[in-house]
């Protein structure tokens, strides 16, 4: 299959994930992507957030792109191909040279057992992006992109190097194959505020210089608005609201992105929290399924939305799943 | 590897220990290539002598020094679990990977081959299938079948060690690296069951040599060569105990008593080096 | 922003209740029905192993049992012949292994394991109703009485490891614990019924069963060589393995928090250590029971203690197929369904645990 | 203290003794059936018509009053039985109960045990209550020995009280518990384990075959327990928990006797054990398995290579008897057969193929054993030959080596031998080694016959193995046990399993044709010795001369090598009881397990009294 | 400041001194820290991961256990009785003070709940050693307070696994708070907890504070959290305190350059403009650069960084911080001791 440029580069189209998880002696259903749709695409470039609280399925949807996981209903087509249905060859040969990813935390990333630079060359050779000596040389250049050299980094264990040095190499491993998309799950929770800085700035350098479209996946609103072009706000599975993220950020109109954006501590002691949070145990009502998710802590919930799942609609340049746009 | 060793004897009681009874249990077997008497010799020296300067460990009722005998013995057992160990460990951590690391069917297919032969009981497994070969079991297929039952368990150990290695994200960087499942089993996982190989290595030992024992006292293991378990059938047999001939006993009790706190006693010391987290204590103060 | 909106997040779930709810269904079809059907090929492999590895031995149980039988007396030939196809009769050792595996299964699922070859014509059923009972009590409480111990031993010393109880006990338990179980056994039953005569030689119990004092106590005087030779290995195994989880608990986070708050040491140990150290140790209790059958076999060849195991020597030994048919499908059994209800009941004692 | 006996019993009521295996079937008393049979409980209790005993040769009374009476062309025989005996239940024994023993067996194939069922009917015409105790029986052909199915050396068959049994609707499943017997003891209490049984004296002890004979009450009970090995057996008895036990090996035996200072055998000194059990030890060859063993050259060679003199010393302890050929030179056949065999044996010769005539047979074998005896310190009561029998071939490795080179044997540069084919020989031996003496008689072999020059793979295999090998012919040197001779002095009934008429080549087993020939001799002279035999009384001049000329035959082929006899160590402990037979006082046999043990345990006495 | 300070630490040095293998490390994970801290107040404590908060708040509370060895230094409480030492207890006293006066709610307290014991059974545990009351009553009195926390009554019965994050970690905090103690230590509480729950836990920690007139304790790098929190700030470095100041002035006047880095590169809402990030890494504690820890990384840096340690000085308002750039400017004989060499 040839790809176009017109053509998407990632393709999200009403994807679920199940997971079926008992416990104790009774089984839940969990919907952890639950029909989300959303679209990179092929022809600028671009670093895509995806925020939510924990546990909204950021992670799932990830691996689902990855081909790690395999989606239960719905398409994810990367340039044109469904990934779920590639062969373990294809994604060999084809897929891993153009997805690669960038994990959460950089001493799991790597065995601590192994030399930290066997996967520069596993990843060089399997892929025969370069042959001989200029094996070195790539990895080298990869190396240099994300601001290290292979001198330094050579014959060192993963604990040798400081957790931004790790997650440098991380990403540099991963740029050897010259992906066209990372999907970073999570990349700078693990490292020191200072050296968050720099690898979010790397992401805005690979963009513009490597042309790299990354899917960023955090939970920090404050490194999305810093870093990303549009964002996705997760809701236990669903994509409530998606844009540019300064609009998305900038002016939330779904009550949980609101929600969300006012619970991040800012530090300023100017703009600290007024409200008073009340803790007083609410009864649950009605069954939490069947509506829209969000209903029963949403200050604008109406009785619609206790029975009925709302659609994503278009509003202010940006998707939102909730009848008030409707 | 010498300054691990060297780390370990001087920082490590168990591992000292240990390891010093090994170093006289391998000596013992080696010696037993320059025994003055064929294996399978009577009549060789005064019957029934107690230990004395000419024979350490005294002689049999039968003419035999038991000292040499003792050598054979060591030697022999030490094959006959060491095959054992060996088959039954290779067998376990294939068997454990494979069904932790490819999953699904196979996992399912292999854990029910694993679960069915965890539920027969080995000992009289054994000694059934002994009985049967007997005349024809030698000290190499009894190892062979030793080794042949005793996977089962460590092989759902390391089944489970993969399972978790496998949702660890290095391995998931292994494969986005363009490796293939054997090589990621192989060089990724592989190194992270060192530990628990060890300690069942020496499991294994106690298993093994136990059975060993038990199916020569029971009459079922190859009663012409020396070993452990045979020399106290033969003791047994010529009545040592009731006659005041207890060191015809005592040796292969007390060899078979030390090789495997030998074993164990080093394994502890290994271990304790080998556990990860002491690991990259180590790695880090040293990088 | 409103009040309510910084309420709670979504996560006040319900607890959650057993039974009734549909979910219910999906767990019996998602894991039970599974689980049953894994017991019952798990059972089904090991049986007919079991059934066919007799049957490759060279050994017949009609020559065997020809033998006996002809031992010390003459016969004429056209009588040994006689003798030779009634005991073919008699066994049901007529036809192939095919038509002889069917009408196993046959007799199997209407309970009748058969008589026994060697005692014929007692029947394996019998036979092994008059060894269970032994096997089990000795086994099944010195497993229980090992288990228990070593677990409050290694919970105990795993979070004292520097007293000096602690050492000695860990000491004492790790120097007994490699000697093979036949050393041991054999030791003991040296040392106290021979240069210590105050054991007895033979058999599980004086006079006749009953709830008298005397009968009990017999027992108790019975089992107790045996049972000591079987609760001291056990005992370390369960020691050093409890130690180990103990000395990982120890640092739990749960714990130093309880230290911090200064709780009891005693409540410490065995509320927060030993409690927690218990749960893997009760899947590897089921294991255990697997142990029962091989440790009764030597138990009671060395203790002349009565039993399964010694039937199981016998019967091999004279290759008595249908009693070691019976013993081996009553041990699997056993055991597949010691792990079955384990797994089912394992979340019932783990709170924490989730079905795979 | 508790007394580690499992019964309830004051010592001095209780006699304690060794039971050689346990129970299998417990509570069940239906000897007739497959299965329940054990060597105490048919000692205890179960009757036939005659007991052999295996000391005195002697034919005893047990159920019948006297011995069997044949007619001319021994087509019927008659039996006189006892009128002074009574079933444990009150019932008279009467010719009635024989008759229907008879004719149940006779008719109910499921009363298959011991082969009684089809040798009745295969012997049997009809039976005839001909007196309120006498009874004939017709038979279907003449036959001198039909008697010897009611003639226990080990067992006979039982008498089976009509009475009880004919009220029985299945005899197949009829478990006869608690059993009615004509014996002196019933049990009273049994381990469900089979540990133990325990037997009590019936009041009317006296109105039983045992009591009768002996008119000596014996103990109240008798618990007859399991123990285990010899080691077990020694403890026991050490411990005051065994009166007697049937067997140990020489080692446990000592530590009894250093142990128990108020135990002894069958002598009170040296050489201790009782030797007269009808039985000897060989070593047997495979004819068929490897092709030089069918070359009775080479069996002599091995013979010859033997030191008896050592083997029976240094490996047996000089504890047994010798004897060259199959019959064990106990009581009554040493004059039948060794005596008139003794000047034959001296002048027979083998053909060492160097054109020399050699005489194999050495005289003088008891007296160099006696000379050891006594420098051993031992007093040997009574002649070397009362003692240790019969002369034996020569150590004569020489004459060996003559003979196997005569057959194209060699040595190798080693001094190994080497087979006529070039191939190195290789002897395998099987021993069991559960059997003490013929494995430590196999050890020995293997030590002379390495020190000859061969290479010995002695293998110890476990019994059920061991048998298994025979069946098939899987062996080629082996150590069963035999007697060609009765204790009264016939063979037929023993040799009659080696006619070629049964002979069943290696690969089948040996059984098939129902013969006793796992050697796979085949040789038809054999044959004409047997069916001659057949024909003739068995207590007759006759007969003997025919079992002679057996033994010459036999020997000159040297298909066995027999070495020793039987010895047992039966022992007991005079700490509570007393009355057993000894060297001193050998009115009857010490075999308690036989079923003639009744007679034994019926002569003891309280030590108190 | 009338009052005299709750905890007052002085010169404190609490080393990890490890040994396997023949290898000997000494961790300097606080390193000649000095604070106090009056009643009443919230006091935070912030800095990278691995400087060293959660073993001085350990030091603090007065426990530790090895290899974590105090080298130096004191701390003391004083409850309005005169000062006590914190560092030298008994077992006897450890148990007279905790919980009924000081408390502690661990980093990652979602997981310091015994996971096979239900929460009322851990309460009763908690609340009967230090308060013995019998069963009924204790469960009385935590009912009403998890109210208060906004946890249902069924709470009790659940194992902890039963729960989510954020309320296992309420869990925690009521636990560590129901027996009203004067002061409280909380490290890290909210890490790991999604913003909305984060902030609900936030607000009740205050809530809590201020309710009881309690002394809080407040470790967290997350300096969105100080903010909203912490009265005063103190901001560690390496194991050594290099600012400490009210929490207006660490955030809009910092004095010390890593201060105000950590500030200034902090991204925020509504605020693309781009970020510099320091170069380097925080160093290793067993082996720290000489001079001024901070040095290899200072834009600032100038030849005395490298050798002489700045000492911690006073500057107006107790402010204070360690810099060679602001020492000229204060007094620092009269508010702070030299550094030990
Ligand atoms: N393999 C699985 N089996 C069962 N449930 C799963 C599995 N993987 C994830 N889940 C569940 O799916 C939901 C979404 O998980 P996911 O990891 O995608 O969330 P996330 O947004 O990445 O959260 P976080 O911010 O904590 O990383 C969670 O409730 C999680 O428990
Ligand atoms: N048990 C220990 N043994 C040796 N070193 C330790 C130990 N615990 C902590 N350390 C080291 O002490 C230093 C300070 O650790 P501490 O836990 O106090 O840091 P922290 O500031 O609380 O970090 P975080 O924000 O990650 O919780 C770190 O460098 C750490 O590696
Ligand atoms: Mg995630
Ligand atoms: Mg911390």
């Amino acid at each position: 299959m040839q790809h176009t440029l017109d053509q998407p580069l990632l393709e999200i189209d009403h994807l679920t994930r199940v997971f079926l998880s008992r416990q104790g002696l009774s089984v839940t259903r969990l919907e952890a992507v639950d029909d989300a749709s959303l679209t990179l695409t092929a022809g600028k470039p671009e670093i895509y957030a995806l925020a939510g609280e924990s546990g909204s399925g950021k992670t799932t949807l990830a691996r689902m792109v990855l081909g790690l996981e395999r989606p239960s209903e719905g398409t994810l087509n990367y340039k044109g191909r469904s990934v779920g249905e590639l062969s373990a060859r294809d994604k060999r040969t084809w897929f891993y040279k153009e997805v690669q990813p960038v994990f959460q935390d950089p001493f799991a990333t790597f065995s601590p057992m192994k030399r930290i630079d066997s996967y520069l060359y596993e990843t060089a050779r399997n892929y025969q992006v370069a042959k001989g000596a200029d094996v070195d040389k790539r990895i080298d250049e990869a190396l240099r992109v994300v601001g290290l050299t292979l001198a330094e980094v050579r014959g060192r264990y993963p604990n040798e190097l400081s957790g931004g040095q790790a997650q440098r190499v991380s990403i540099a491993r991963a740029l050897i194959t010259r992906p066209s998309l990372l999907v970073a799950d999570e990349p700078v929770s693990m490292l020191d505020a200072s050296l968050r800085m720099s690898i979010l700035n790397l992401f805005k350098d690979l963009r513009d210089k490597e042309g790299v479209a990354v899917l960023y996946i955090t939970h920090d609103l404050a490194t999305a608005y810093y870093t990303a072009d549009r964002i996705g706000v997760m809701l236990r599975g669903w994509i409530v609201e998606t844009g540019p993220v300064e609009r998305v950020l900038g002016s939330p109109l779904h009550p949980y992105t609101q929600l969300l954006k006012s619970s991040v501590p800012q530090a300023d002691p100017d703009k600290a929290w007024s409200a008073e949070p009340t803790l007083a145990p609410r009864p649950v009502t009605f069954p939490v399924s069947g509506g829209c998710k969000f209903a029963a802590r949403c200050p604008k919930v109406m009785d619609r939305c206790r029975v009925e799942i709302p659609a994503s609609y278009e509003a202010e340049g940006r998707s939102v799943k909730c009848f008030l746009y409707a | 590897m010498l300054t691990t060793i060297r780390d370990l004897f001087r920082y490590n009681s168990a591992f000292r220990y240990g390891s010093l009874i090994l170093v006289v249990v391998f000596i013992l077997a080696g010696l037993s290539f320059f025994s003055p008497y064929a294996p399978e010799a009577r009549r060789v020296v005064p019957r029934a002598a107690p230990p004395s300067l000419e024979h350490w460990f005294g002689t049999t009722s039968q003419g035999q020094d038991v000292f040499w005998m003792l050598t054979f013995a060591v030697r022999n057992t030490l094959i006959v679990a060491g095959l054992a160990v060996i088959i039954g460990r290779g067998i376990g951590v294939m068997i454990g990977m494979i069904s932790g690391y490819l999953g699904g069917r196979w996992d399912r297919f292999l854990s029910g081959l694993v679960d069915s032969f965890i539920v027969i009981p080995r000992l009289p497994l054994l000694i059934l299938i002994a009985a049967m070969l007997r005349g024809h079991m030698t000290l190499v297929a009894l190892g062979v079948m030793i080794g042949l039952l005793d996977w089962a368990i460590p092989s759902k150990r390391y089944r489970s060690q993969v399972l978790s290695l496998r949702e660890r994200e290095f391995t998931n960087t292994a494969v986005f690296s363009g490796m293939r499942s054997v090589k990621v089993v192989v060089r990724e996982h592989l190194p992270f069951l060192i530990p628990f190989l060890l300690a069942d290595v020496v499991s294994g030992f106690l298993f093994a040599i136990g059975l060993e024992v038990t199916l020569s006292v029971l009459g079922l293991g190859d009663m012409n060569a020396q070993s452990l378990g045979t020399m106290i059938y033969w003791g047994n047999y010529y009545q040592s105990l009731l006659a005041n001939r207890v060191w015809v006993l005592a040796a292969p009790i007390a060899a078979a008593v030390l090789i495997v706190v030998g074993f164990y006693l080093a394994s502890v010391g290994l271990t304790a080096y080998l556990d990860p987290r002491t690991r990259l204590a180590r790695l880090q103060a040293k990088g | 922003m409103g009040r309510a909106a910084t309420a709670l997040p979504r996560s006040e779930t319900p607890i959650q209740t057993a039974f009734g709810t549909p979910p219910f269904m999906t767990l019996l079809k998602e894991y039970i029905v599974p689980r049953l059907i894994q017991w019952a090929i798990v059972i089904f492999i090991g049986v007919s192993l079991t059934f066919l590895i007799p049957r490759m031995s060279p050994i017949n149980p009609i020559d065997q049992a020809m033998g006996r039988l002809t031992a010390f007396q003459t016969l004429s030939p056209e009588a040994t012949l006689a003798l030779r196809q009634s005991l073919m009769d008699l066994y049901g050792l007529e036809g192939n292994l095919l038509t002889q595996y069917l009408n196993f299964w046959g007799r199997v699922l209407r309970g009748d394991l058969g008589p026994s070859f060697s005692a014929f014509p007692t029947t394996v059923a019998d036979m092994i109703g008059s060894g269970i009972w032994w096997t089990i009590g000795l086994l099944g409480l010195s497993t229980i009485i090992a288990w228990t111990l070593g677990l409050v031993l290694g919970g105990l010393a795993g979070y004292f490891p520097d007293r000096w109880w602690s050492k000695a006990v860990e000491n004492t338990l790790v120097s007994i614990y490699p000697i093979p179980y036949y050393i041991v056994a054999f030791i003991l039953l040296m040392l106290f019924t021979y240069y210590l005569p105050i054991f007895p030689l033979v058999g599980g119990s004086r006079g006749t069963a009953s709830f008298s004092w005397s009968y009990i106590g017999s027992l108790v005087y019975y089992g107790f060589l045996p049972a000591l030779s079987l609760v001291i290995g056990a005992t370390a195994f369960r020691f050093i393995m409890s130690k180990a989880l103990a000395s990982t608990e120890r640092s739990s986070d749960y714990v130093r928090f309880a230290e911090i708050a200064a709780l009891p040491k005693r409540r410490i140990v065995f509320r927060y250590v030993i409690r927690n150290t218990m749960l893997p140790q009760v899947t590897d209790l089921a294991l255990s029971l697997a142990a029962i059958f091989e440790g009764a076999l030597i138990t009671e060849v060395v203790f002349g203690y009565p039993g399964l195991g010694y039937l199981l020597l016998n019967a091999i030994n004279a290759s008595d197929y249908n009693m070691i048919m019976g013993i081996t499908l009553l041990s699997i059994v056993g055991i597949a369904t010691a792990s079955l209800l384990v797994d089912l009941c394992y979340p019932l004692i783990d709170p924490r645990v989730r079905y795979r | 203290q508790p007394s580690g006996l499992p019964v309830d019993v004051p010592r001095e009521q209780l006699f304690v003794s060794d039971q050689i295996l346990r129970y299998n079937v417990v509570g069940n008393y239906n000897f007739w059936v497959l299965g329940p049979q054990n060597p105490t409980r048919h000692a205890m209790f179960l009757e036939t018509l005659w007991i052999r005993d295996q000391e005195t040769g002697a034919l005893v009374n047990d159920a019948a009053s006297a011995p069997p009476q044949y007619n001319d062309d021994y087509t019927q025989m008659s039996v006189e039985l006892r009128d002074n005996i009574f079933w444990s239940d009150g019932v008279q024994f009467t010719a009635d109960d024989l008759v229907y023993t008879i004719e149940t067996l006779k008719s109910t194939p499921e009363l298959g045990a011991n082969g009684w069922h089809a040798q009745l009917n295969q012997f049997v015409e009809s039976v005839e209550k001909t007196g309120d105790h006498s009874v004939t029986f017709t038979l279907t052909e003449p036959n001198a020995r039909f008697h010897s199915l009611f003639e226990a050396r080990w067992n006979g068959i039982y008498m089976m009280p009509k009475h009880v049994f004919e009220e029985v609707e299945d005899l197949a499943t009829f478990t006869n518990n608690p059993p009615v017997v004509l014996g002196t003891y019933i049990p009273v209490q049994a381990d469900p384990n089979g540990f133990w049984e325990l037997y009590e004296r019936r009041e009317d002890w006296e109105r039983s075959p045992a009591g009768v004979e002996t008119n000596n009450p014996g103990p109240e009970n008798i618990l007859s327990i399991f123990y285990g090995d010899s080691t077990r057996k020694a403890i026991a008895m050490s411990r005051g928990e065994l009166d007697v036990y049937f067997d140990a090996d020489f080692e446990a035996f000592q530590e009894t006797l250093d142990t128990t200072p108020t135990a002894r055998s069958w002598y009170q000194e040296f050489p201790w054990a009782y030797p007269n059990e009808v039985s000897s030890r060989q070593f047997v060859f495979n004819q068929e398995n490897d092709p030089v063993f069918a070359n009775k050259d080479v069996r002599w060679a091995l013979a010859l290579a033997l030191d008896i003199v050592e083997l029976q010393t240094e490996y047996i302890g000089g504890v047994v008897k010798v004897t060259p050929i199959p019959v064990p030179p106990t009581g009554e056949l040493v004059s039948l057969y060794h005596e008139p065999l003794e000047e034959w044996l001296i002048d027979l010769e083998i053909d060492l193929g160097n054109g020399e005539m050699y005489k194999p047979y050495d005289p003088t074998v008891p007296d160099r054993i006696a000379e050891w005896a006594e420098g051993q310190g031992y007093d040997v009561p009574g002649t070397p030959r009362e003692v240790f029998g019969s002369g034996w071939w020569k150590f004569d490795p020489e004459a060996a080596e003559a003979l196997l080179v005569k057959n194209g044997f060699s040595r190798d540069g080693s001094g190994q031998w080497l087979k006529p084919d070039g191939e190195p020989w290789v002897l395998s031996l099987q021993s069991p080694p559960d059997e003490n003496d013929a494995f430590r008689m196999a050890n020995a072999a293997s030590d002379m016959w390495t020190d000859f020059g061969i290479q010995v793979d002695l293998q110890g295999p476990e019994r059920s193995v061991w048998d298994q090998n025979h069946i098939e012919g899987q062996f080629q040197v082996s150590t069963p046990w035999y007697s060609f001779a009765l204790a009264s002095g016939d063979a037929w009934p023993e040799i009659r399993g080696w006619h070629p008429d049964f002979y069943v080549p290696v690969g089948e087993d040996y059984r098939s044709l129902g013969g006793n020939n796992f050697q796979r001799i085949n040789d038809p002279r054999v044959g004409e010795l047997i069916d001659a035999m057949a024909a003739v009384e068995p207590g007759s001049e006759e007969n003997h001369e025919l079992v002679t000329d057996f033994l010459k035959h036999w020997t000159e082929e040297m298909y066995f090598i027999t070495t020793i006899s039987f010895k047992k160590f039966v022992t007991w402990d005079e700490r509570y009881w007393t009355g057993f037979p000894t060297a001193e006082n050998p009115e009857r046999m010490p075999l308690y397990w036989f079923q003639g043990g009744k007679y034994t345990f019926q002569s003891l006495r309280p030590v108190a009294e | 400041m009338a009052q005299p300070p709750i905890l007052e630490a002085r010169d404190l040095k609490a080393y990890y001194i490890t040994e396997a293998f023949g290898v000997r490390r000494t961790v300097k994970a606080v390193d000649g820290v000095s604070l106090s801290i009056q009643p009443g107040e919230i006091y935070g404590i912030a800095g990278e991961s691995g400087c060293g908060k959660s073993t001085l708040l350990k030091m603090l509370l007065g426990e530790f256990e090895p290899p974590l060895t105090p080298v130096e230094g004191t701390v003391a409480y004083d409850f309005g009785e005169g000062p006590s030492d914190a560092l030298g207890m008994d077992e006897a006293e450890v148990a007279s003070i905790r919980w009924s006066r000081v408390s502690y709610v661990p980093q990652g307290s979602m997981h310091v709940l015994n996971p096979v014991r239900r929460i009322g059974d851990t309460f009763h545990d908690f609340i009967s050693t230090h308060r013995p009351m019998p069963r009924r009553q204790t469960n009385e009195m935590v009912k009403a307070y998890l109210a208060e926390f906004g946890l249902r009554e069924g709470v009790l019965q659940s194992f902890p696994h039963q729960l989510s994050g954020g309320m296992r970690q309420r869990v925690t905090i009521a636990l560590a708070t129901i027996l009203s103690p004067k002061l409280i230590f909380a490290d890290e509480p909210t890490t790991a907890l999604d913003v909305v729950v984060q902030r609900s836990v936030i607000q009740l920690l205050k809530r809590i504070q201020r309710d009881h007139g309690s002394t809080l304790v407040l470790i967290t790098h997350d300096m969105g959290v100080q903010a909203n929190l912490a009265d005063r700030i103190a901001v560690l470095y390496a194991g050594k305190l290099v600012e400490e100041a009210d929490t207006r002035t660490i955030f809009k006047a910092p004095r010390h350059p890593y201060t105000q880095h950590l500030i200034g590169s902090l991204p925020t809402l509504e605020d693309k403009v781009a970020r510099q990030s320091l170069p380097g890494r925080p160093p290793a504690l067993d082996d720290p650069p000489t001079g001024c820890r901070f040095h290899p990384r200072c834009p600032y840096a100038m030849d005395i960084c490298k050798s002489v340690e700045p000492p911690l000085v006073t500057l107006e308002d107790g402010h204070r911080a360690a810099c060679h750039l602001i020492t000229d400017e204060a007094d620092h004989a009269a508010h702070s001791r030299p550094a030990l060499a």
